[in-house]
């Protein structure tokens, strides 16, 4: 009785949990450089329900004052996630750009091919 | 695409809107969702819908580069100028308290102002990055 | 209401500040100037808030006046004072140096945007060093983070970018893992001051969570601060960004790291749950081992002199967190003070290698051949800094190799001093790489000298070269701020 | 949400992917809305679904859009992931239930910020007002990075003179 009260009231942490793996597999797991960077914002993302979700008070309202409600749901974590995702895009568009010049300089965006092109510097560099 | 009559009236008519929203977002956060961050999105969201339409050079026509790299600074000035201001009316840094003499009163200015900067920042940026990227791909077409 | 009450927001404000101002004034001289002057001011604030603090304790800031719990909290303490002068210390040095080195190798229409990129940088370590807030802490490491991605990218090799790529992956994961640490612990206090935090924490010490946040946090930092199996991204962005990038991070950015490292672990967790619960001691010894050995003998075998240093320095981030692992007030002052020497005597060696490539055009080993000759004074200057990594007496290095020691000793481990001692000959072995090259070898005919040595180079490197000697004969300011530190630590719970 | 992240995982055509990533953010909005996260939902939605969508495409543009096929296998990946997971199932065991009104965040700091602003801000949205004010500086923060990221993204797209010979690099 008791450990499926906990499993169900810890459900949206798994749900959590498995879009955590999910990210980070992709970050890791993927040669593709756009494919690492979707894969950091599942990763991120899934980062802002682990904040929100436990401010979340069932029967509380949205944070936004009103003489209707009296019950409301936590707005700090809110905050913190506003701040959170703003980051996120800033580090996202930062990514893409770097990607955009890795191309344009390596004319490949798979991580294998790039890092065996470095493997055999060319001599004009060297010289 | 260039020459869509349809798309360029319905552009012509949507874009009012939609800037007129992103005030709407701005200055309504106080009551309901809303606030700088989303208003400077979607402000730049405005100009993009523009420059998908009309094309790049006339986007940059009506906001020019130069404006959009100053407002990601002056956006980042304005904010930690009322924090400077809160400095020198004799409170702590980002003290919105001195900013009037009744304190709520003050609050008030003080997250008015604050939203106005971020709002400046964060749509200069999201433009600039716009027209970087675009530019980019454009010079790869040719 | 005086000035010198505010110093803790201004010690930020002025460089956050000065970033804006360098875009708007677009133009490279007068960015310059700016970013010149709000990196000494920094400097000047960081000395006076360190005189503040010795005289009379902990000085607490809040901001926009809002209490602690509820608002953000600006706290100097000993460590965090101590870090402040280090971090702007370094960059009222690097700054000056930036302007002729930048040259060469960044294009010159970025190089506003370069000053820009650096004072945000140099925010963003002073808004970690000072906070006493947990997410402003993720906040401020993003803000140094991202303009770090950036600046490594400005470097004219194309394998920068993959280098900042590579960073910009492993630093975004990093940071998300101490974003996770911090939720969950916020999740179980329901603060975010640091202070309040630690009190509140007492109450639910051991829990899963908070072990699960201990876990995290612990790996998040270690991917910033590059311990050894989480180093992968430092050797590359190091080799390739601009020389005076590589001086400034590589005295400052892995030490803010382990400054975060320092603050949670003593000031959150309190040491007691950090070393009694979790085997953090024994992994934390055997990463530091690991490190200096693996790292140290990889060093050996490099072609690079950038890239030697840059593996030197994944192996003197191992001393820095044996120091940590001895649990012990003296093992702690050695890890403050192997923070502050080997940050010094870093960025001397980036800066002297900076100078190597304006004249030489490389770093390489094979092109450096006869630089006793060619350059004396820089030369000398690097065998000065190479035996303070080592850890001769008389050096910066040695104090705080000496105080590693008599940790060691304190808990009776005769077999890490050896070991310690054992990992200095490695290092004597990368250096003497170094001295070989420039003073056993002809100079090569076919390269010429393609410039001068400009003072404005050789003057901060050569301050910098000095304050390693000096800090190995004086060590009033050092030994003293680390210790009392260290005190400070121990004492908090 | 779940079947979309696999789906995620599992292709390899990038602009489906990336179509997918922003059906992705719209429902993780819809979470958000679920959880009375108002504000939180409007910028994923704005964000997630618009601007980072946009973004991919653009520099997708500049791409090829077909993923290779990885030489390795993913085994460490798998076993680093899982291991993150599973301290994370043994971690959040042990927090407070889902919506229990007794767990610290809704009990130590956060009271103030819902009783007594009113008189302290008076700005009916609670959100804006701890934002704006009460971690106002967090924000500014938050402004700083956004505004790194545009000053970043001009510092390295910018066109470089033809004349410089790294450009062909």
């Amino acid at each position: 009785m008791n450990t499926t009260m906990t499993l169900g009231g810890h459900f949206t942490y798994f749900i959590t949990i498995f879009l955590m793996i999910a990210g980070l597999f992709i970050v890791i797991a993927r040669g593709n450089l756009i494919k690492k960077l979707i894969g950091l914002g599942i990763f991120q993302t899934s980062v802002y329900l682990l904040y929100i979700a436990p401010g979340k008070l069932v029967g509380g309202t949205a944070p936004i004052l009103s003489d209707a409600f009296s019950v409301y749901s936590s707005p700090l974590p809110h905050v913190l996630i506003l701040t959170a995702i703003v980051v996120g895009v800033a580090t996202l568009a930062l990514g893409l750009a770097l990607v955009v010049r890795i191309r344009e300089a390596y004319d490949s965006i798979e991580e294998d091919e790039i890092l065996n092109m470095d493997a055999v510097p060319s001599r004009q560099e060297q010289a | 695409m260039r020459h869509d009559l349809i798309l360029r009236v319905i552009a012509k008519l949507l874009i009012p809107f939609i800037l007129l929203f992103a005030l709407y977002v701005q200055f309504h956060g106080d009551f309901g969702p809303g606030g700088g961050f989303q208003a400077g999105v979607i402000l730049a969201a405005a100009v993009i819908f523009y420059a998908l339409i009309y094309g790049l050079a006339d986007a940059r026509k009506v906001v020019p580069e130069p404006l959009v790299e100053s407002m990601m600074a002056i956006g980042v000035l304005i904010y930690a100028g009322v924090g400077v201001a809160g400095l020198l009316l004799g409170g702590n840094y980002l003290d919105y308290f001195v900013l009037d003499h009744d304190p709520v009163h003050g609050q008030h200015r003080g997250i008015f102002w604050v939203e106005v900067g971020v709002a400046t920042t964060v749509s200069g940026v999201m433009l600039k990055i716009f027209y970087m990227f675009a530019a980019r791909g454009n010079a790869d077409d040719e | 209401m005086s000035l010198a009450q505010h110093l803790p927001a201004l010690q930020v404000v002025i460089p956050l500040l000065a970033a804006p101002m360098t875009v708007l004034l677009r133009q490279r001289t007068l960015a310059f100037a700016v970013a010149l002057l709000a990196s000494w001011a920094a400097f000047a604030i960081a000395i006076a808030l360190w005189l503040q603090v010795d005289a009379s304790g902990t000085i607490s800031y809040a901001i926009g006046s809002w209490p602690a719990p509820w608002g953000i909290e600006y706290r100097v303490d000993r460590l965090s004072s101590f870090m402040l002068v280090l971090v702007s210390g370094i960059a009222a040095l690097v700054l000056p140096y930036c302007r002729r080195s930048i040259e060469d190798e960044v294009p010159q229409r970025q190089h506003y945007l370069f000053y820009t990129m650096f004072v945000l940088c140099l925010t963003g370590l002073l808004g970690i060093s000072i906070t006493g807030d947990a997410f402003n802490i993720f906040v401020f490491l993003e803000v140094s983070s991202l303009s770090t991605y950036v600046l490594i990218a400005l470097g004219r090799d194309r394998r920068a970018l993959v280098a900042s790529y590579q960073y910009l992956i492993m630093g975004t994961i990093g940071a998300t893992f101490i974003v996770i640490g911090i939720g969950l612990l916020y999740l179980m206090t329901g603060t975010l001051n640091l202070v309040d935090m630690g009190q509140r924490l007492a109450a639910v010490q051991g829990t899963r969570p908070v072990l699960a946040a201990l876990a995290f946090l612990t790996v998040g930092i270690s991917l910033k601060l590059a311990l050894f199996p989480l180093h992968q991204w430092l050797p590359n962005a190091y080799t390739y960004a601009p020389s005076a990038v590589s001086a400034f991070l590589a005295a400052t950015a892995t030490k803010v790291a382990v400054y975060v490292l320092l603050r949670f672990y003593f000031s959150v967790f309190g040491q007691s749950q950090v070393f009694d619960q979790l085997p953090m001691q024994q992994a934390m010894l055997l990463l530091a081992l690991a490190g200096m050995f693996a790292a140290s003998a990889t060093a050996i075998f490099q072609s690079d002199l950038k890239r030697l240093f840059a593996y030197s320095s994944v192996g003197q981030i191992g001393y820095i967190i044996l120091g940590l692992s001895f649990d012990s007030t003296t093992g702690l002052t050695a890890t403050i003070l192997h923070l502050f020497n080997h940050g010094i005597t870093k960025g001397a060696i980036f800066m002297l290698l900076g100078l190597v490539a304006l004249v030489m055009g490389g770093t390489s080993l094979s092109r450096i051949q006869g630089l006793g000759k060619r350059m004396p004074l820089t030369s000398l200057g690097m065998v000065i800094c190479g035996l303070s990594l080592i850890g001769v007496p008389g050096t910066a290095g040695f104090i705080s190799k000496w105080y590693l020691l008599l940790a060691a000793l304190e808990q009776g481990q005769w077999w890490l001093v050896f070991l310690i001692l054992l990992s200095s000959l490695l290092a004597v072995a990368y250096v003497w790489r170094f001295v070989e090259a420039a003073y056993f070898r002809e100079p090569r005919e076919d390269l010429d000298a393609k410039a001068t040595v400009p003072w404005s180079m050789a003057l901060p490197a050569a301050l910098l070269v000095a304050a390693t000697v000096y800090f190995g004969l004086s060590t009033a300011f050092t030994v003293g701020s680390a210790s009392q530190a260290a005190t400070f630590l121990m004492g908090v719970r | 949400m779940v079947v979309t992240v696999w789906v995620i995982a599992r292709s390899r055509n990038l602009f489906g992917v990336i179509v997918l990533g922003g059906i992705y953010s719209f429902l993780m909005a819809t979470v958000l809305v679920a959880m009375d996260a108002v504000d939180v939902a409007m910028t994923e939605a704005a964000v997630g679904a618009g601007i980072s969508t946009v973004l991919f495409l653009g520099a997708l543009h500049l791409c090829r859009s077909e993923e290779a096929r990885p030489v390795t296998k993913p085994w460490l990946p798998l076993f680093v992931s899982g291991a993150v997971g599973a301290v994370l199932v043994y971690g959040t065991l042990g927090l407070p239930e889902f919506s229990d009104p007794k767990a610290p965040i809704h009990t130590h700091v956060v009271p103030r910020y819902l009783n007594e602003m009113k008189q302290e801000v008076d700005v009916p949205n609670v959100v804006t007002a701890v934002l704006a004010s009460y971690r106002g500086y967090d924000t500014l923060g938050e402004t700083t990075v956004v505004f790194t990221a545009g000053a970043g993204v001009i510092a390295l797209l910018r066109r470089r003179r033809r004349n410089s010979k790294d450009d062909k690099a």
